[in-house]
């Protein structure tokens, strides 16, 4: 808990692990969420084109309403929550996975280590404290994740190409901390730049961060509902929680339902009141571009 | 690295985000226990020796709470007047002394002659305690230890069990191993030097297992001896033991560990320990004391002030600073 | 406390004993490697993203040394190198990756094609490495946590077991909770910013798992930006994160963290890090590089030289300092 | 470990659990074990008597030659300490409770929190770390304990006076740390100012902290050898480690096997070679009054 306004409210875990049901707040089904009262991006901060990193920053910040403790690795998440704070939420705090707390940073950092994460913030704790106590003492209202493949449950494959976990085609860096943030922070969003067949697919070579449906045929409850929002640059897939499937309910302005349905390995569901997703407005844009990553280091 | 590796270009240094507000949690005492500490609440109170939060105990007994399950590794002063106040039904510790200066009366006369009344006692080893902490703050269902083989306590304690572990052991045999269920207070409170107004606190000495308890619980109050500009925390961010996100509400309460201490703020009265086993032997003695010293004062600084300014300089201390360490700019 | 509470005789302000006489551990690295890392050994080098110990890495490649097994977090540049170096036959590990600068290419060889042999690898999460050190540092024989359920990773290590919670869970029901064993390594070497000739440790910054690595290991070796004065050490003992009783060797090693950094000493090389994977990408140059870098260097030192004083001068920092506590002294 | 010279042994946990099997260092069976040429008291600062609790200091130290870690309370394990690190043991060193390691007081610490034990010393542990990582982990070479009750395999009782743990005639502060002590350290010695049948009693009002017999007969093995020392105002009783029982083997002078048997609440056995304590060296009761505890904090 960061808000002294959210004082009464118990931040130890106490065994709820349902995730919000509300709609994603950046489709424009029900108006903008955003609260913003300008229109699609027209000013002069923003006549160039939206780029994919943008587009993805945008609509990945405004799913941060409400939400106040936030672990993200460096470059999207940073800048989605970077942007939060300016718009949406202006109280979440990133942690970091190195243990940073509260970073002040003088400059954009380039990892979650960066020496300029360190100076200047609130805390830095171990590794025993940020992952014991932290994460899985039940901190962490969002974690953000990406992965090499993702299925229709959110389970996520960040280790392995190929049928061979100990012979496999390619090598990929494995689990990190990744397991942990799914298993322990109350709801994941997933960050694809690339909606393919390939990465959304009926069959994950190998579950290397299983979500709570994979965890409770085990018998084992993990304390939050898994991926609930998965932001790719067709649209955005979401599930409420345990035994829901990722449905496709909002798409870039542009994008069919079938053109994601094409581009995903599964039998995509695509919600009844599927949404068109707003836009970048120009003060996202503005904020983003002239405040949060000025020289486009991960703008790019 | 050299001229032979590839060139990749440099990324310009840019302007971090806008600061994102601060949240502001400072309360006062009366407030602070008002609002966070309820009649059956299991309340952790934690501070080994060095910084106890006693202005909190006392504030806890002029607001007249009842039927407290005090959680604390060593039930010492504070604990005794707790239980004088008729706070406390139930106690959970590892050591119940007066430090090493003689006795807590009215805690022997609960448990020797259940007067007033009985208390309800659950007993741990200090690290059975550290491990009750660990456990709660890591959302463990148990925490294992190498104590509790042999000793009676586990007899008396349903809490303490067994798990067998599922690898052999060193002798390749099966192996057994104590555990502790966790701890999760409904509110744990800790004092400390410093913190910030959003609740970064900082603790310097002996720093105990004030984080794990602060984490173990469903809320936390930080009662500090300053609250500090967020600059001074931002200084030393390795300093901050607890972070704003697991604090609920900062109470700036000088000289509040009184009669401990707080390295560097004031020292221990050790005159006061010794007298407490006097006062505490006589049951109305005891409730003259709280009269006068508790109940009879509006809250910790009208305390300070009847203690006095001669008392208060006997528990001066100097300067010993810290050396500086650099954090680094980037240039 | 007042004056109707009885006077006890406060005690005389007495001299401490004489200091007790300080092992002085201080050794070359070229010595602390030969005395402590053997073939066949269980070698555990940590440091996460920041004071990671690539001087001691390299060194130990200088040596030769064979048939190891390594254990770190974040198997990165070092252990790529190690690897090409020929001193690795067992990995133990929670990612294996160059950062999020790219690939590791010795590292894939050896797993998707046992180029030039196979890698025999133990795979965990990061906490599941975490909680190896901590079962390892306190002597357990198992660590429990939350992770595990449902993944995959389980089914490929046997490691990774359950245990059933003697407790019931939330649900009234039996809970069972995933395990991983101790990890006791023969040696531990992890790079600080700092230490006194016996040993105390002080970092700051990133400090991850160095401290729980080095209790659970055998013996330790700490290389250190600089070794310091002990009363530098001793003006801040909250700083220090291990203490001398738990080090063997403290070895002085300027920059031996590159090209990770040392907070306050001097910045990131991540020009470095993307370079690897283009170096590393391709076998011969690899070993080439190895050969100038690694081999034809007679210590770090001469590596530290060869980058030269403009590279040097491109990862300094800047000055960013902790404002001090105060420790206190008796009056 | 914390000397250079004992690079070669490891410092972490093997499994080993038998204590030095030598006789204790104190006697004078086989001559003065200190190395100390001079005589009994008779220097110019020695000529007041020798205090009860210089005597239990003197021998304590004596105890202590080979050893590198002590986890001491404040008080007669704090001198003899002290006086080890003067005499047999300079490089012991004292880990306390409280968390501090490697501390350079200014003045005699009063308690093991005191603040004078924190400024300037080498570090400061967390609980977690001190009771975790030092003790558990097996660190501690010799650990001091004081009990309500001892029995003859070294058990210690320091809960309660009386049948009834939840309504006992005395309620005593309980375990503490002892336990941890008992389980962890390497051997543990006792120091009893007053040799009593009630306090060496032949069956514990309640057993606190168990030594490894106990622990052994409920299958797990402890670290440590429990109680090797006993050191009383009457003299020295000694154990190897498991299996043995606690023998009288040394006693003070004027004091006889006879004296101390009756003074015990069980019949306890004697050695052979029943050794006399040699006493306090005009160089040791110099040392401890003059540099130790000059103020007589804890001498009185």
């Amino acid at each position: 808990m960061n808000a002294a306004a959210s004082a009464t409210a118990p931040h130890a875990p106490d065994g709820a692990s349902t995730a919000p049901a509300d709609a994603p707040a950046t489709v424009s089904a029900d108006g903008p969420a955003t609260g913003s009262t300008d229109g699609p991006a027209t000013g002069s901060a923003s006549r160039e084109p939206v780029t994919s990193s943008e587009l993805l920053s945008v609509v990945a910040s405004r799913e941060l309403a409400g939400r106040r403790t936030v672990f993200a690795g460096i470059g999207l998440p940073t800048l989605a929550t970077a942007l939060a704070q300016l718009t949406v939420a202006p109280e979440v705090e990133i942690v970091y996975e190195s243990g940073v707390c509260g970073a002040h940073p003088s400059h954009l950092p380039e990892t979650i280590a960066d020496a300029v994460l360190i100076t200047g913030a609130e805390a830095v704790l171990s590794m025993p404290a940020l992952f014991g106590y932290v994460l899985q003492g039940g901190h962490i209202d969002v974690g953000f994740l990406g992965a090499a493949q993702i299925d229709k449950w959110g389970n996520l494959n960040s280790s392995v190409i190929g049928d061979r976990w100990d012979r496999p085609s390619v090598r990929l860096p494995g689990p990190g901390g990744a397991m942990e943030v799914m298993a322990n922070s109350r709801e994941v969003f997933v960050v694809m730049r690339r909606h393919t067949p390939r990465s959304f697919t009926a069959e994950l070579d190998f579950c290397t961060s299983p979500g709570p449906d994979r965890a409770l045929a085990e018998g084992i409850r993990p304390l939050g509902a898994g991926v609930t929002r998965v932001i790719t640059d067709l649209g955005i897939l979401a599930r409420a929680g345990v035994g829901e499937e990722l449905r496709l309910v909002a798409t870039h302005p542009g994008v069919t339902a079938e053109q994601v349905r094409a581009a995903t390995g599964w039998d995509l569901q695509v919600a009844d009141a599927l949404a068109t997703i707003e836009p970048p407005t120009a003060s996202e844009l503005r904020l983003l571009r002239e405040d949060v990553d000025p020289g486009r280091v991960y703008l790019r | 690295m050299g001229p032979d590796d590839p060139a990749v270009p440099a990324t310009a240094p840019a302007p971090a985000p806008a600061a994102r507000p601060v949240a502001d949690k400072t309360m006062t005492m009366r407030d602070a226990i008002a609002a966070f500490v309820h009649d059956g609440d299991t309340v952790a109170i934690e501070g080994f020796t060095h910084l106890i939060p006693t202005a909190a105990g006392h504030e806890i007994v002029r607001q007249g709470r009842r039927n407290l399950t005090v959680v604390r590794m060593t039930a010492d002063i504070v604990v005794d007047q707790m239980l004088a106040g008729g706070c406390v039904s139930k106690l959970v510790s590892s050591f119940v002394g007066n430090s090493s200066a003689g006795s807590l009366g009215e805690l022997r006369r609960r448990i020797e002659h259940a007067l007033p009344e009985p208390l309800e006692f659950e007993e741990y080893s200090h690290y059975g305690m550290v491990c009750r902490y660990l456990a709660g703050a890591q959302r463990l269902p148990f925490y294992p230890l190498r104590s509790y083989a042999g000793s009676d306590l586990a007899s008396v304690n349903d809490g303490i069990r067994t798990v067998t572990s599922p690898y052999p052991g060193p002798d390749g045999q099966e192996e057994r191993i104590h555990v502790v269920p966790p701890v999760n207070p409904d509110v744990t409170i800790v004092h400390a030097q410093r913190a910030d107004r959003a609740g970064n606190t900082q603790i310097w000495g002996l720093t105990g297992v004030q984080a794990e308890a602060v984490f173990a619980a469903r809320r936390a109050v930080v009662v500090v001896e300053e609250v500090v500009d967020d600059e001074v925390v931002r200084s030393d961010p390795n300093r901050t033991v607890i972070p704003a996100h697991a604090v609920d509400a900062v109470v700036a309460c000088p000289r509040g560990a009184h009669p401990s201490f707080a390295q560097g703020y004031y020292d221990r009265d050790n005159a006061f320990y010794r007298s407490w086993s006097h006062i505490s032997k006589d049951p109305e003695r005891l409730q003259e004391w709280m009269q006068r010293w508790v109940l009879g004062t509006r809250d910790h600084a009208e305390y300070v002030a009847m203690l006095g300014e001669e008392h208060w300089a006997g528990l001066a201390v100097g300067d010993a600073l810290s050396l500086p360490v650099n954090y680094g700019r980037r240039l």
